[in-house]
């Protein structure tokens, strides 16, 4: 058993093993941080197959990036946690059943055995390339429209999040400058002239009048 | 090493087009005052306009062109189905502006969600790759969850947003999983060349592992088409989702999803369509079950016509089933006539909805056609026409699909197929009786909205479903000549 | 001078014409004109009828036998409206037109104060053509017309009196039963068609010349071949049953006495019944191939003959007396036609045409004296109040009991004698028969007579009643309560009553001859040489003279003198006995009034029976089994599943998940199945 | 060297535990992606393992388009979490389910 | 020559409708307007009846379009004795509907008046196709109007009984698509003359012939697929009633004629016992079911089936005559039994709907019970309505017969127990009839608002007075309209002697 394959087997294994802790576990931010794990390790497994582009992206884009939004949102949402977990017991042996019954049909199916094949020279180096130029000279050549849109993809993801959370609400007592700025005395303070007796259904009119100044 | 061919950007003149159109919106926009947010609505219908003649324009007349090393086809699929995309993509901006002004949901994003979700479906037909298929859906999904959550003030729209977002990304997961399965048995992601490289044959070695992404990649198809079992969003999706939005995912995607199902499973795995016919005509099967079944027990209008969708997939499914070029134009025919009613139906829906009144119930219809005899007239042209009645044109598209299946010698399928449109016409009619045989709750003429667009974009389309009826051949040859086209 | 089709149309058409215009313009034509357009119409008949009897009897005029036109023409199949007029029909149509023209003066008087005049007078006017086109068709067709016409026609006039409940259940009691032997009838065409390869009476006659005819059978049922003459006579004559009333469709005629006299007279008497006897006899060359068939009509008619004259012993209404003693001798005239001695019925025919409807105008002549009421019990000493309609019922009624010399003497007795000559399957029991009809029928005549006539009035003059005559159909007045006395018809109705007891009287003595034992008929009836009874008579015939004579030695006359007598005995000088014979008799009595309690049966097993059958069919055919179980039962199912399934939507996303994978879990295990099967 | 099966095994592996996660998570929604993003991992690393067996570059700029739209449907996804949370207070997935039927 | 009749005679009343609709907003103009679309298609049929030459028979009045080349199925019409009989048929009732419709109906007249028309156009339609899918398309077609009509102005359960209209017609016509479609992809065209020239394996035409046979036995309607017809014309408004009785029927023995005979021979000879048995079992069974119905339109519905009954026993008659005792003779009988019985079916039927429509609208009920001795005070309309009740019942003279007459001839040709069973109906139909007519008709005047009702007014005379006139005419003369179906039905048989398999 070579190194390579030590190191494989050990990274394969805490990936497996902090994946099952993602779904498992019952505090969201240790599932969070068990993915992060899982990433980590998973991007050892890619750079044992000399991907060390995309292991680098991984860590970078996903845990420097996505899990940090996860963990980002799963504080700021404040969750009670109790409640979530509840018929966690009921569906673990269901989960687990399917999940068996599937992983043996695929393997079954993708003939795991029959592929033993070994990998031949990393074709990048036979090129004489690093990794990085060897992906790039494909992405920017060949993959030029998907670039572009996955571009797109991006400009998508802003366009769509910014009007599902940014908000406006009402009733939230911010200042805006601006409008400080522009503010008269008049529309502060109106002398309303009132009769020195006036029933109270029409005083009733005045909360009316307040609330239309700013 | 491959050099960029500006000839390429020639022959992605519409989206390309379209695409700086948007960016334009999306700057114009930001200067608008919500009051002038009618401009954003012109120029976007503008955009599709233009767009559609661009499409039009330099098609290319034998043989598909290809761009960008096979990413991208332009052939005469893609142009049927660009051209009905971007018209149903339009009819939503008529049909939609006057009920997202009313809920505070006029809003420019909207318009760009929208336009993206245009380019990542006119992407997706167009697509040569695996990847530019993953990229054109993602283009199109992304945008669509956010449209459906876009009133994130409603329970019901964010419960939808999120029912979708999760199964949407998971069935993007199986997808993927498929395609790397793919990947792996041909070491390739252009559509064609997996086509050529791979070895279909029983006995290759690669067989399993082709089966196997096979079986993924209809998952993802059936996903996007809403065929069951993984319809399972769809109803939750088009009743939760404000109605404007309802009709786009209604219509337009169905036209995508054909598109996405015909480069993958035609344009790839073609020599397998053996068993892709088998795995569709029983998603068919339970599609047209499923479908109809649920539908019965609607009260609501949308969720009836969500189920309705999954039973129309099911007829549409019956086309693939041929694996033959007619049975393919059949299958687009069906999409493009279910595009075409679901945008009447869903349009009604917005006629008669107010502020604060979606109008999305059956009963709120009743007595329509004391109210507004004419509109009662377009939405029992549609309601007939979904149910297959003649000579509406939604009569037409089954009978081409009906056929494709029995020319496909699957007759049992065919007999299948009818037996649940029989259930299925139940509840199409409950629609028309409760308009023409009930009466209404508020009496007096219906309140019509002032959008004159509107009103005569929705009868026209409405009318159209008449007169597709009766002259359906001119489409129908458009179709059968947008295979022929790839058949050469 | 050969018949011209001009001329026999006219005939048929006169009648049609007066019927039409006082039908359709009644309130333009009013009283009068429809009374004079039908009249007119009727007698002009009747008139030219005359002259044709008299071209083709003495005048040397052929067979007329022509199509007027087709009707219609599929392939080799013709059908065709035309006529056919030989000396058997002659005589129909003088007879027919003779007693339509004194019914219709006639009813000039009994319906004066009716508010359906015109109606009335346009039905007999359209009786009149039915009946014609019925007896001068040339075909079955036109006969099935005819006969159903007139079928249609009695159905009006028996409910004329629509208000009344009894009139309009009658009608339809009338035609159903009626129609019960039309669907003989009408396969019998069907058979004729099938079997002689026409629907023409000369080409279906011609057919049956050939040896096949006689000997060809069909299987209806396999293994029972029958002769196919057999089986077309009797459908035939099941069409005969129904319109002569013969048992056991018999229960319509007694029934149809709701009908307005006047048509009692002409329809359910002299002419429509005798509508199947006329047929058979026109079809004897069918009927001649078959000695099955004739059998069966013997016994039917031998049947009729006796049994439904007792009735008549029993009854109180005077129509329905004469009613019945129409059943009996119209099972006279059938067994006449049993024995193959159709001249025989069809002369009976005549001669019964021309006393009955004289007895029944009588009765009319009667009824209205009495202000419509018709129970002998309440009559009584009526011969000083009306002279006129005494007499001629004493000579109606001589006549039908076959007192020598009078018409229905001649024919009568020949029909006896027939059945005695006669070795047919069934004429031992059919020669008792007649025999013994012959005393019923002369005791109902005479107690008819006694008690309408003689002994004590049994009513009360009650001036102050004062009841209009308008209201014949209801039966406000007490029975026996008179407003005014009895007196006299006026002439319309007393004056048939004389034209009609001429012929009654006399005719037979003058065609007794001609018409039964000289072949006076010529080829309109055909007779097997072994079947032909009325030639052996023939040759112990020496003259009506000597026939009447002879007749005082023979059976028949001493028999209806024991009925004379036995009635005379009874109603006449001991009117006590009668109480006294009836508790003696009682179960007889009992059957008889009730009239063998047919016409319960019939109500239980085909009315109510149907009924109960419909609503069964109806409710558990297809309101339970098509529309409950399958119709609505699927639809219910559907709906039950749907609302059963829909909550596998049950909005929780994990479940929605679960579906998918299960989905691609499926999918992955059919590949895996097909993968491992397929190698 | 590593054989390519077992990258594939160890892809399946964790798509299985992405899909026992879906499952067994029947409350939260932020399992749920998680559970995806496990998915997509599983799939990125068979992309990664044939792009390396076949010595064809695809693979792996196909695995960068996945990293780079998982990222924007991380947002979108997260953004309608929040959109749900602000609605209903709640990500338990068994009270969102006003929508069924 | 080219002719362009039979278009006219299908988009005359069809644009006539799209007219009313538009123009028809006061109800009186849109009634006038009907009435002269109507009476206009009438007048350009009679030239379809004169201008059809019976000597050389065949299909005439031919136009032939090109309408969908890639399925090569065109708008190809033309019309032989029978069409032309059908079609003039239609639109001689369509006149009376309209007009007997004019003071029924009160709201909403001119979409009634447009869908009747729809309906015609359609009618004519079904009538006039020479191709399959042209065919079907009218035959699913008028299932619209049809569905309108009941369900806006018909009575209190109108939605259910309009919605078993729709659904049971819309699933036996769906499994013809079916056949239809197998057909095209067996001869590449849509033709009818194409399609009566494949050969079929005796398999597929069995297939065949149960996809057509449940198509129209549903339409005809047979027995047991039969109940909804009832229930439509019991909710149905009386124009509705008419049509649904006096023609929409008709398409039903009509599609047997054209279908099932030609296309698959060998299969309907096989299977005739089955159509022959659901016939006998119609005339007796639903006989007696008419005899206790209590509503007066239900009795009439189920006389109509029963009457079918003989459409269908008649055609099918034909084939065994043909078939099995070499009887063309007696099969060209049988056929225009069949025929001449949907035409006075046509009549009799439609007579009798409005006679009970004359009647509703005066006391706005059909129950039996509620009326009794309409004779005293309508005594015009107890004349027509016993003179149609005599038809009803098969009296000779009137057109009622002559189909029975033919069929009953032609059935004992091939077993005389069959005519037996047929030859019932002179008994049974008598019996419901005239039980309707003795509670209705007859009878001391049943109740205080009988007595108030009026006789006829002038257009309920001309209705039934044209009814009245055909049925007659019909009855005493019927050999124009057997000539003029003549060459068609010897072309039926002729066709039939012919084995496909």
């Amino acid at each position: 058993m070579s190194f390579q394959l030590i190191c494989f087997y050990a990274f394969a294994a805490i990936a497996v093993g902090a994946a099952l802790a993602v779904v498992t576990v019952k505090n969201p931010v240790h599932a969070a941080l068990s993915l992060v794990l899982t990433f980590f390790t998973t991007a050892c497994v890619w750079l044992l197959a000399d991907a060390e582009f995309l292991a680098i992206a991984l860590v970078l884009v996903y845990v420097g990036a996505v899990m940090v939004l996860f963990l980002f949102v799963v504080m700021m949402l404040d969750l009670d946690l109790e409640p979530l977990r509840e018929g966690f017991i009921r569906a673990l042996p269901f989960g687990v059943i399917v999940a068996v019954v599937m992983l043996a049909e695929m393997l079954a199916l993708i003939g795991v055995r029959s592929m033993d094949i070994v990998a031949p020279a990393d074709p990048a180096a036979a090129a004489g390339l690093s990794n990085v130029e060897w992906l790039a000279t494909a992405l920017f050549s060949e993959f030029l429209l998907p670039f572009e849109v996955a571009a797109l993809i991006l400009t998508v993801g802003i366009i769509a999040a910014v009007p599902l959370t940014l908000r406006h609400r009402k009733g939230v007592k911010a200042q805006d400058p601006a409008r400080q700025v522009r503010v008269d005395p008049r529309d502060r303070i109106r002398v309303v002239k009132m009769a020195a007796e006036t029933s109270a259904v029409q005083n009733g009119t005045l909360p009316n009048q307040e609330s239309s100044a700013p | 090493m491959i050099q960029f061919n500006p000839a390429d950007l020639a022959t992605l003149r519409p989206e390309l087009f379209l695409l700086g159109a948007t960016c334009a919106i999306l700057l114009i926009d930001l200067f608008l005052k919500p009051a002038q947010r009618n401009v954003t609505h012109w120029l976007s219908l503008a955009a599709l306009a233009v767009t559609a003649v661009l499409v039009c324009c330099g098609a290319p007349q034998e043989h598909g062109v290809t761009a960008f090393n096979g990413m991208f086809i332009r052939d005469g699929v893609a142009t049927v189905l660009k051209v009905f995309v971007l018209l149903t993509t339009g009819l939503v901006f008529l049909y939609g502006r006057g009920y997202l002004r009313d809920r505070g949901l006029f809003i420019g994003e909207f318009y760009l969600l929208l336009l993206f979700a245009t380019l990542g479906m006119m992407l997706l037909v167009s697509a040569g790759s695996l990847v530019t298929i993953y990229l054109g859906l993602e283009l199109l999904t992304l945008s669509s969850y956010a449209l459906v959550a876009l009133n994130r003030d409603s329970r019901a729209s964010s419960e939808a947003a999120i029912k979708y977002f999760v199964l949407g990304a998971l069935a993007s997961g199986l997808l993927l999983y498929g395609m790397s399965m793919i990947y792996g048995a041909t070491g390739t992601l252009d559509l064609a060349r997996i086509h050529a490289v791979a070895d279909f044959s029983a006995n290759s070695p690669h067989h399993m592992l082709l089966a196997f992404g096979l079986v993924f990649l209809v998952v993802g198809i059936a996903f996007k088409f809403g065929a069951a079992p993984f319809h399972m969003w769809l109803p939750d999706v088009y009743h939760g989702a404000p109605t404007a939005i309802t009709v786009f995912i209604g219509s337009a995607p169905k036209l995508a999803a054909f598109g996405m199902a015909y480069r993958l499973l035609d344009g790839a795995m073609g020599g397998m369509s053996g068993q892709w016919s088998l795995m569709l005509a029983v998603l068919a099967v339970l599609s047209l079950a499923i479908g109809n079944l649920f539908a019965i027990a609607q009260s609501n209008l949308k969720r009836m016509l969500a189920y309705s969708t999954i039973s129309h997939i099911g007829f549409l499914l019956l086309g693939f089933v041929n694996g033959t070029t007619s049975g393919y134009a059949a299958a687009m025919f069906y999409a493009i006539s279910y595009a075409l009613m679901a945008a009447v139906a869903f349009g009604m829906i917005l006629l008669l909805a107010r502020a604060g009144f979606e109008a999305e119930e059956i009963d709120d219809f009743k007595g329509l056609n004391k109210r507004n005899p004419w509109y009662a007239a377009v939405m029992a042209l549609a309601m007939f026409s979904l149910a297959g009645v003649p000579p509406l044109f939604g009569f037409f598209a089954k009978l081409m699909v009906l056929k494709a299946a029995i020319d496909a010698g699957q007759l049992w399928l065919a007999i299948v197929a009818i037996a649940f449109a029989i259930i299925g016409l139940f509840y199409y009619l409950r629609v028309v009786k409760v308009i023409y045989f009930d009466e209404p709750q508020d009496h007096g003429p219906l309140a019509l909205p002032k959008d004159l667009a509107f009103r005569v974009g929705l009868s026209l389309n409405g009318l159209a479903l008449l007169v597709l009826g009766v002259a359906w051949s001119p489409l129908l040859e458009w179709c059968y000549g947008a295979f022929a086209i790839v058949a050469k | 001078m050969p018949l011209s089709k001009t001329l026999l149309l006219t005939i048929v058409l006169a009648p049609l014409f007066g019927a039409a215009v006082a039908g359709l313009f009644r309130r333009q034509v009013g009283r009068v004109g429809a009374a004079g357009v039908t009249i007119a119409g009727v007698a002009l008949s009747c008139a030219l009828s005359l002259h044709v009897l008299y071209q083709l009897a003495w005048g040397g005029a052929p067979v007329f036998n022509e199509n007027l036109y087709t009707w219609f023409q599929v392939g080799p199949f013709g059908a065709h409206v035309g006529f056919l007029v030989d000396r058997l029909t002659a005589m129909m149509m003088v007879v027919v037109t003779f007693v339509s023209l004194m019914v219709h003066i006639y009813t000039i008087g009994y319906m004066a104060e009716d508010d359906g005049f015109q109606r009335f007078f346009s039905y007999i006017a359209l009786f009149t053509f039915s009946m014609l086109m019925l007896v001068m068709s040339n075909n079955f067709l036109q006969l099935f017309f005819g006969w159903e016409a007139v079928g249609l026609v009695s159905y009006l006039l028996i409910g004329f009196w629509f208000k009344r409940p009894s009139a309009i259940f009658a009608n339809m009691k009338a035609f159903l039963v009626n129609r019960v032997g039309d669907f003989g009838f009408l396969l019998g065409i069907a058979g004729v068609l099938y079997w002689f390869g026409s629907l023409d009476y000369a080409q279906v006659f011609q057919n049956t010349l050939g040896d096949a005819a006689a000997t060809q059978t069909v299987e209806i049922f396999a293994g029972h071949p029958w002769h196919v003459a057999t089986i077309v006579c009797i459908c035939l004559f099941i069409g005969a049953m129904g319109k002569s009333a013969q048992v056991p469709l018999h229960v319509w005629l007694p029934d149809s006495m709701e009908g307005p006299t006047p048509i009692s007279a002409l329809i359910h008497a002299a002419t429509m019944v005798t509508a199947g006897i006329f047929m058979v006899a026109r079809m004897s060359p069918l009927f001649e191939l078959s000695e099955t068939a004739l059998s069966f009509v013997l016994v039917i008619g031998a049947t009729t003959a006796l049994f439904t004259g007792l009735i008549g012993v029993v009854q109180n209404d005077i129509k329905r007396v004469v009613a019945y003693s129409t059943l009996s001798q119209l099972g006279y005239m059938t067994v006449a036609l049993g024995v193959s001695a159709y001249a025989g019925g069809v002369y009976h025919l005549m001669t019964h045409a021309f006393f009955k409807a004289l007895l029944f105008l009588g009765a009319g002549s009667v009824i209205v004296a009495m202000h419509h009421e018709q129970d002998m019990r309440y009559m009584g000493g009526l011969k000083k109040y009306m002279p006129i309609t005494w007499i001629t019922m004493w000579l109606g009624s001589l006549a039908l009991a076959g007192a020598p010399a009078f018409s229905g003497f001649f024919s009568k007795d020949a029909i006896i004698e027939a059945v005695g000559e006669s070795h047919r399957f069934g004429a031992g029991y059919a020669y008792f028969c007649v025999l013994a009809g012959v005393f019923v029928t002369a005791l109902y005549s005479f107690r008819l007579l006694y008690k309408t006539f003689h002994g004590p009035e049994r009513f009360v003059v009650d001036a102050h009643h004062g009841h209009g005559h308008a209201d014949h159909g209801d039966d406000h007045h007490e029975p026996g309560h008179l407003a005014h006395a009895p007196h006299e018809s006026p002439w319309v109705i007393t004056l048939p009553l004389v034209l009609l007891a001429i012929p009654s009287v006399l005719i037979g003595w003058f065609t007794i001859g001609p018409m039964l034992f000289e072949g006076w008929f010529g080829g309109a009836i055909r007779v097997a040489e072994q079947n032909d009874v009325l030639t052996e008579l023939g040759h112990e015939f020496h003259g009506p003279m000597a026939m009447v004579l002879h007749g005082f030695t023979q059976a028949p006359f001493w028999i209806a003198f024991a009925g004379f007598a036995v009635a005379t005995y009874i109603w006449l000088f001991n009117p006590g006995l009668t109480e006294r014979t009836k508790s003696a008799l009682r179960p007889i009595y009992d059957v008889l009034v009730n009239k063998y309690w047919i016409d319960e049966l019939y109500q239980a097993l085909f009315a109510r029976g149907g009924i109960a059958l419909g609503r069964g069919f109806w409710k558990a055919g297809d309101v339970g089994l098509i529309d409950g179980a399958v119709v609505n039962g699927s639809a219910a199912v559907v709906g039950r599943v749907s609302a059963t399934v829909r909550w596998l939507q049950s909005g929780y996303l994990y479940h929605y998940a679960f579906a998918m994978i299960l989905g691609l879990i499926a999918l992955l295990g059919g590949l895996w199945w097909i993968a491992q099967a397929a190698p | 060297m590593i054989p390519l099966s077992h990258y594939l095994t160890l892809g399946a592996i964790l798509f299985c535990i992405a899909v026992a996660g879906i499952f067994i998570n029947r409350k939260n929604v932020i399992t749920l992606l998680m559970a995806i993003e496990l998915m997509l991992l599983a799939v990125n690393t068979n992309f990664i393992a044939f792009s390396r067996y076949l010595g064809d570059p695809s693979g792996q700029v196909f695995v960068f388009f996945i990293l780079t739209v998982a990222a924007a449907e991380a947002a979108i996804g997260l953004a309608i979490l929040v959109v749900l949370f602000r609605n209903r207070a709640t990500i338990n997935v068994t009270e969102i389910d006003s929508l069924k039927g | 020559m080219a002719s362009h009749l039979l278009s006219l005679l299908i988009w005359l009343p069809i644009v006539g409708a799209i007219v009313v609709l538009a123009f028809g907003r006061q109800a009186n103009t849109a009634r006038w307007l009907s009435l002269g679309v109507a009476l206009l298609t009438f007048v350009v049929s009679i030239p379809l009846w004169t201008g059809y030459q019976t000597a050389v028979g065949g299909l005439q009045f031919v136009e032939h379009l090109s309408w969908i080349p890639a399925l090569k199925a065109n708008y190809a019409l033309g019309a032989d004795g029978i069409s032309v009989a059908l079609i003039v048929l239609t639109t001689f009732t369509s006149v009376l509907v309209v007009l007997g419709s004019w003071g029924p109906i009160e709201t909403r007249v001119s979409q009634y008046m447009a869908a009747m028309l729809a309906l015609e156009g359609f009618l004519i339609g079904v009538f006039a196709a020479t191709d399959a899918l042209l065919f079907y398309v009218f035959f699913e077609g008028m299932l619209i109007p049809m569905f309108i009509i009941i369900g806006i102005w018909g009575g209190p359960r109108r939605v259910y009984a309009t919605l078993k209209f729709f659904i049971y017609t819309f699933l036996g016509s769906i499994f013809m698509l079916v056949g239809l479609i197998y057909l095209h992809m067996k001869t590449g065209e849509f033709s009818l003359a194409s399609f009566a020239q494949l050969s079929l394996s005796t398999k597929e035409q069995g297939w065949l012939f149960f996809a057509f046979l449940i198509a129209f036995a549903i339409k005809v309607p047979m027995w047991p697929v039969h109940t909804w017809l009832p229930d439509a014309h019991v909710e149905a408004p009386t124009g509705g009633s008419v049509i649904l009785a006096a023609i929409m029927l008709k398409v039903g023995g009509y599609g047997f004629i054209r279908f099932s005979l030609p296309i698959t021979p060998d299969a309907s000879q096989e299977y005739a016992w089955v159509v022959i048995a659901m016939s006998l079992i119609a005339i007796v069974y639903i006989g007696y079911v008419a005899l206790v119905q209590e509503d007066m339109k239900k009795l009439i519905a189920y006389s109509s089936i029963a009457h079918m009954a003989f459409v269908t026993l008649g055609l099918f008659i034909a084939l065994a005559l043909v078939r099995t005792h070499g009887n063309p003779a007696g099969a060209r009988l049988a056929v225009q039994g069949a025929m001449v019985q949907m035409i006075s079916h046509g009549f009799v039927s439609g007579a009798m709907f409005s006679c009970i429509g004359v009647l509703y609208d005066r006391l706005h009920t059909r129950q039996i019970a509620d009326y009794g001795g309409v004779a005293n005070v309508m005594p015009w309309f107890a004349a027509f309505m016993v003179l149609f009740a005599m038809a009803n019942c098969g009296l000779p003279g009137t057109s009622g017969f002559v189909g029975e007459f033919m069929v009953i001839l032609a059935a004992f040709q091939d077993s005389p127990l069959i005519a037996l069973v047929a030859a019932f109906t002179l008994i049974i139909g008598a019996a419901y009839t005239l039980w309707l007519v003795k509670r209705v008709v007859f009878g001391e005047v049943g109740n205080d608002k009988v007595a108030k009702m009026k006789d006829l007014d002038a257009r309920e005379w001309i209705v039934l007075g044209a009814f009245a006139i055909a049925v007659l005419a019909l009855g005493v003369y019927p050999k124009p309209l057997t000539d003029l179906m003549e060459p068609a039905v010897q072309q039926i048989v002729q066709s039939l002697t012919l084995a496909k398999a």
